[in-house]
């Protein structure tokens, strides 16, 4: 069993490696410390943190705990300059690339080449502006068509589509992926 | 010992001697070149199918393998005696013993990631990232994503297996001479094996060359230990000149 | 201008809403404050954590400042999780733990050791975050050098590079070597 110092401490050092809202029963789970116990140590530990002013804070929300910085600093944190490098995921990526390189093309045209549905990750590229809506196509059921924006050439750095690299087996791809269109 | 190998379970020709010494249970300072380069050959052989590129490394091994166990035949040579004798064998004593280091090292990160040995943890950065995040965005990354979704739709398309007939030493032997009289006398090692085209047929065309080194018909030469290596033809008893 | 102990809470939002190594002269520049005061105060709230064992630390190592969990709790952490980890091939951990001892250190340098060709498992940790390229090196043909990153410091859980596992030195081995031989 462990000392309350120490369950403090590891439950500071689980609520920040999670940084977002931990509810008390994991904790519970976590620590290995009866319901009761932890609430009380708990409420000692978010009192801690308040009585010293300190840069973080603990709050408890619906039997939850969250870690996060106090109100007062947000203009610190808006200061900083240095962006975060997010990296889409590879469902996305992939996606993307047969947009890329297939455009125009219609959702049910994606999913058969990549043999999952596509519909949230499409909706994730909408969102990040890598994607739009580019009309319907003339078939039965006039389905959305997809097509890549000028944000998705700004950051990978291309002066057009034409610019996108020429793969070796493309042609014979593309003939492959229609003759399979066709059937469908 | 008719049983199949999985060559795929050795990250590479050092890691496949490394394996052979604890096997043997021979001493790293003295280890039996004879004995595993036979063994080493042998697990070529036998080998199931294999990744062909890597194959390349592992036929590297085999040969520098075979070069030092003629080295430790040769007689010291006379008047010499005083001198400390350097064993043929140091250097790949050495490197063996680096690349041990790292395997080794490789298993401890695997136990720092995996908590089993203590370690930090760094505070989640993805529950904080708002408008400052940009995306990362690499070409390269694109295309790989391109390429990899439809060689998986490839994959699903039904394929024709051509069966694979066995590779006969004396063709490859004459299919070297050839190359080499093409290539005015003159091949890397690596670029000969690139013409292979199955895993039979690189260990078909290995063997040819060891024959052919043995009939002293053509020579080979390594600048460095582990690097490329040159095929030279040899006319009468005369290199051909490089260049 | 702030109060020394505001500075301190300051610092704190920012390294635990950055949640990764950040330079001193970012936190200079976030929190205006001159670069040798900085340092002494920053000394001071390291300190702070220290004196109190808790569950974060805040290390100081080349110029950067990181707020991490306190490895007596990995425990906790490690099993929190366990569900998040990715492993590597072996071939691929191989060639990390290299680059992360000798870095920096070129594809060549790489080669030699592993004896088996390695750009796609260059390319995969690259892929990965895991190291990126840092620069050239001043040879003959200027090689590309290697080096691990931020991310690889994340995943294994390191502080800084001098938290690396300590190796058994190989200088001992030579000296067997040399031994050996004039027995023999």
């Amino acid at each position: 069993m462990l000392m309350r110092d120490e369950i403090k401490a590891a439950a500071e050092a689980v609520l920040f490696v999670r940084g977002e809202q931990v509810p008390i029963d994991e904790l519970v789970e976590i620590l290995d410390v009866p319901l009761l116990d932890l609430k009380g140590i708990m409420q000692e530990l978010v009192m801690e943190y308040n009585e010293k002013k300190r840069g973080l804070q603990i709050v408890f929300e619906d039997y939850t705990y969250l870690m996060c910085s106090r109100a007062e600093y947000s203009d610190f944190l808006a200061r900083m300059n240095k962006t975060v490098q997010r990296r889409l995921s590879p469902a996305a990526m992939e996606t993307l690339a047969l947009i890329a390189y297939q455009q125009p093309v219609t959702r049910t045209e994606i999913e058969s080449i990549r043999g999952v549905k596509s519909d949230k990750v499409l909706n994730h590229l909408l969102d990040k502006g890598l994607i739009c809506e580019a009309g319907h196509k003339a078939v039965l059921g006039k389905p959305l068509i997809y097509a890549t924006t000028q944000e998705f050439l700004r950051i990978f750095g291309l002066a057009g589509l034409k610019d996108l690299p020429r793969l070796e087996e493309d042609k014979k791809n593309v003939r492959q992926i229609n003759r399979r269109r066709d059937n469908d | 010992m008719g049983y199949m190998v999985d060559l795929e379970a050795f990250h590479g020709p050092m890691d496949l001697l490394l394996y052979l010494i604890d096997e043997n249970q021979v001493d790293i300072y003295d280890i039996p070149v004879a004995l595993l380069s036979e063994q080493f050959m042998a697990y070529l052989e036998r080998s199931g199918e294999y990744q062909l590129d890597m194959m390349g490394d592992f036929l590297v091994m085999a040969s520098y393998l075979l070069h030092l166990k003629a080295r430790m035949l040769l007689p010291a040579a006379p008047g010499l005696e005083e001198e400390a004798e350097e064993d043929p064998r140091e250097e790949l004593v050495q490197k063996l013993q680096q690349y041990r280091k790292y395997k080794e090292a490789a298993e401890q990160l695997v136990n720092l990631q995996m908590g089993k040995t203590k370690r930090v943890f760094f505070g989640n950065r993805d529950a904080f990232a708002g408008e400052n995040e940009v995306l990362h965005a690499e070409l390269r990354l694109l295309v790989k994503a391109y390429q990899a979704v439809l060689e998986r739709f490839e994959e699903e398309e039904p394929q024709m297996h051509i069966p694979q007939e066995d590779v006969n030493v004396h063709e490859k032997m004459d299919e070297i001479l050839q190359v080499l009289n093409e290539k005015e006398g003159s091949i890397s090692f690596v670029e000969l094996f690139a013409r292979a085209v199955r895993r039979r047929e690189l260990l078909g065309l290995f063997l040819a060359l060891l024959e052919l080194v043995r009939q002293q018909k053509v020579a080979a030469r390594q600048e460095e230990t582990f690097g490329d290596i040159r095929i030279l033809l040899r006319v009468g008893n005369e290199d051909v000149d490089e260049g």
